[in-house]
């Protein structure tokens, strides 16, 4: 298990760095002439109007709220998942009323036009 | 155990007896074959990317009705190594006021998420890198990793278009994964185990037959996750400049198209393996190789699809592409959960031939249901036109004949 | 000093030293990232304990999803990003002086504990397996009811949060 | 091998900064990382004497409260960052210092 482990953070490391490493030998060949309108940022061809952090609507929050909610529901799911095979069929129709409460949550939030992109 | 049917666990062998020889202890030993066997596998992957960039545009081209690349060597196939020398001495351009550490982490990890999937992946009977029993939650975890590199590409560039995509782009992804990780549970309860080599093994059929629409689900949120048309709305040119990396140059831009172009592959690979039957084939439990042939096999054929689908499909827009998933994607995936778990347990695993049956028949009447629903909603609720069309020019003395507050 | 010790004293480090960035730096957006990083050096830590699936899961629900719903919130509350000035009350030395007390004194109280310096001790291969947690989940002499109550507290969440978050007046076309 | 004093001596400094966190921020979001990083503190806790005092209980309590703190903190921060954003569109602030209708 740990070897396991210890194999993964070895690939880890190594799949990071390698995109590091190449970003820095590239940083080393590559030319460095910068100038202030060079630098600027690009906005359609036009000069950038106020700054650049804008105000977001809620729609934004409202979707990572409700893929947070499935993501810790399915995560629950996972292990049983996992035992499915070994479990009666009451535990089945368990799993099936807790998909159903998910359900009634995605429900909620149709009704609610909360899944509406305005 | 021979070279030629198992290559790498040969040579694997061959390295640990050498070093032991050496006087290396063996947890030493194990050390240094873990180091090498990651930075051989990651390293590979990066140089295929190189491969895949040509065949992408190369078959793109075709479909397209143009050559493609074709000037450096046989088929152009040197073009992609061509643009790499140059994309290694280009400047890279840091934006006024960007988030130093955001901006420059952001292309690293978006690369990094995509390496990190092919850890798991079993490419022979013998030969995977990890098989415990987490494979299938590492691999959406690790796409969450790939998230956190665009929305810090969207932070870090001090830019609003590339904020306003970036955003965008999460907002599409995380929303894709729901279905996606609702559909996985199925390959999962189908083998009892959350290992990717576990997965492998137990699908002496293959669990697209067992679970075609929970497929179909899985393949169409993959292309979402990986953005791709006619999901790629995170680089509408027209809305957004050109998406998240707008402002990156150099190779940081390129990490993020080597990305692009590694994730397409990745995703047929993990669709090879956890609907496709993986390495599994004639004579791969006794000849390796075999196995990692079918498996390119399959992910190719699978990747192509993708492709295809990429060339000549329009892409969506974004309320559409949110509609699609929330409102048609996920209520599917929570039923097909719900009905095949009852099924599932009803009928005895060894009866293959009426399981097999009774799957499908479920599968094809909830597609059929949900059609029927769907195309009533849209009668009920035509499709919203957002801008009505401006009027044509004209010369200001020719009258308008434009109905006041007509409906279009 | 063996392997594990090394990687558990790098992975606390950056746990502890990320942490004290994430409550203390003065931009909301940095205080987020540097959240990202605590909560991957959590992940390691349960790595090291051998919960491998929690590991997974820590990244999973905290980095792709929590931070991910903190960095929206801040984008949403706009002020917060130009807000240069200190971003903590006044004689916060005072709370971090009494925290450092007490966190020598629960340290101090705990080492009198003979369990203290315990080891662990091989793990049972029903501990590992995943199939041991679904099951517990679902046994009505183990979790159930917890499992379906925790639905029912994710359904009351979502219902609460879209309630207060969607504006009122946006809802009526 | 690691003694459980060091995952405890972890926990218990996460746990502080979290709730130096939550008293000193003057921003909401950020009292709401610091309640993040005291529920990490617990769910290290959990895991460490899941780890070190299974051989009391083959089975896995301990993870099933940790999964149970993983629901908790989603509601938590589903909630909280609502009601923040809720307070931000009624009052344009954040400012814990400021939100402060019910002092009269």
């Amino acid at each position: 298990m740990l070897n396991d482990w210890l194999y993964l953070g070895i690939f880890l490391i190594i799949a990071f760095a390698l995109p590091a490493v190449a970003i820095l030998i590239a940083g080393v060949l590559s030319p460095k002439k910068g100038n202030p309108i060079k630098n600027s940022i690009y906005e359609c061809g036009i000069e950038p109007i106020g700054e650049s952090r804008i105000q977001f609507k809620v729609q934004y929050y409202v979707y990572g709220l409700i893929f947070l909610i499935f993501d810790v529901e399915t995560v629950l799911l996972f292990p049983w998942a996992v035992a499915y095979k070994q479990l009666s069929l009451f535990a089945v129709f368990e799993a099936v009323l807790f998909i159903l409460i998910l359900a009634a949550a995605l429900l909620y939030a149709w009704r609610k036009g909360a899944l509406e992109w305005l | 155990m021979s070279f030629l049917a198992d290559p790498v666990n040969f040579i694997t062998q061959w390295l640990s007896t050498l070093l032991i020889g050496w006087g290396a202890s063996a947890s030493f030993t194990q050390l240094i074959l873990y180091i090498i066997g990651a930075g051989a596998l990651t390293l590979g992957a990066l140089f295929f990317t190189v491969f895949l960039i040509w065949l992408e545009r190369k078959i793109g081209g075709r479909f397209q009705d143009r050559l493609g690349p074709n000037r450096l060597g046989p088929w152009g196939i040197f073009q992609p190594i061509a643009d790499m020398l140059k994309i290694f001495t280009k400047e890279y351009i840091t934006p006024t006021g960007a988030d130093k550490v955001p901006f420059n982490l952001a292309p690293i990890l978006a690369v990094g998420g995509v390496l990190a999937m092919w850890a798991v992946i079993p490419y022979a009977s013998t030969v995977f890198g990890v098989n415990f029993n987490i494979g299938v939650v590492y691999l959406i975890a690790v796409g969450a990793i790939g998230d956190l590199g665009i929305i810090m590409a969207g932070l870090g560039s001090n830019n609003k278009y590339a904020l306003l995509s970036g955003f965008r782009a999460v907002a599409n992804l995380i929303s894709y994964e729901v279905p996606m990780v609702l559909v996985l549970l199925i390959p999962v309860l189908f083998s009892g185990s959350l290992g990717m080599n576990d997965i492998v093994k137990s699908q002496q059929t293959w669990n697209i037959f067992l679970a075609p629409l929970a497929a179909l689900i899985f393949f169409t949120t993959s292309i979402a996750e990986n953005g791709r048309a006619p999901f790629d709305l995170l680089e509408a040119d027209s809305e957004l400049v050109a998406g998240f990396n707008v402002e990156y140059s150099g190779l940081k831009f390129g990490m993020f198209y080597v990305a692009d172009f590694l994730h397409s592959f990745t995703a047929a690979l993990v669709f090879s393996t956890v609907f496709l039957g993986g390495w599994r084939g004639p004579g791969a439990e006794t000849i390796p190789i075999l196995g990692f042939v079918y498996l390119i096999l399959k992910s190719s054929l699978v990747y192509f699809l993708i492709l295809h689908i990429r060339f000549t499909i329009p892409r969506f827009r974004i309320d559409q592409m949110m509609d699609f998933n929330w409102k048609f994607l996920t209520p599917i995936s929570l039923v097909l959960l719900m009905v095949t778990i009852v099924i599932d347990k009803l009928i005895p695993t060894d009866l293959t031939f009426i399981r097999i049956s009774v799957h499908w028949a479920v599968n094809i009447l909830i597609w059929v249901a949900a059609d029927r629903i769907l195309s009533a909603a849209l009668k009920s609720h035509p499709a919203k036109v957002v801008a009505r069309p401006r009027p044509l020019a004209r010369p200001p003395h020719v009258a308008v004949d434009e109905k006041p507050g007509g409906e279009i | 000093m063996s392997g594990m010790q090394v990687i558990f004293l790098i992975a606390a480090a950056v746990t502890l030293g990320s942490a004290i960035a994430a409550v203390s730096a003065r931009k909301m957006l940095h205080a987020a990232l540097w959240l990202v990083l605590a909560l991957l050096g959590v992940a390691v830590i349960f790595a090291l304990l051998e919960a491998s699936f929690f590991a997974v899961v820590q990244v999973l629900v905290y980095i792709g999803a929590i931070s991910i719903l903190v960095i929206f919130a801040v984008m949403l509350s706009r002020t917060s990003l130009t807000d240069e000035g200190s971003q903590t009350n006044r004689g916060w030395w005072v709370a971090a002086l009494g925290l450092v007390i007490v966190l020598i004194g629960v340290v101090a109280a705990l080492s009198l504990w003979p369990k203290w310096t315990a080891m662990p001790g091989a793990l049972p291969a029903a501990a590992t397996d995943m199939a041991t947690l679904g099951k517990q989940l679902v046994d009505p002499n183990g979790y159930l009811l917890p499992f379906e109550l925790s639905s029912i507290l994710l359904l009351a969440a979502l219902v609460g949060a879209i309630y207060t978050a969607v504006d009122k007046k946006e809802e009526k076309p | 091998m690691i003694p459980l004093s060091w995952y405890l001596i972890l926990a218990a400094a996460l746990m502080s900064i979290g709730l130096f966190g939550v008293i000193t921020r003057k921003n909401l979001v950020g009292a709401l990382i610091g309640i993040e990083l005291m529920l990490n503190a617990v769910n290290i806790n959990l895991v460490a004497f899941w780890r070190y005092f299974h051989n009391a209980r083959p089975e896995m309590d301990g993870l099933v409260f940790v999964a149970l703190i993983f629901v908790v903190a989603a509601g938590e921060t589903a909630i909280g960052l609502a009601l923040i954003i809720s307070a931000y569109r009624s009052r344009k602030t954040v400012d814990v210092n400021e939100l402060n209708l019910l002092k009269g």
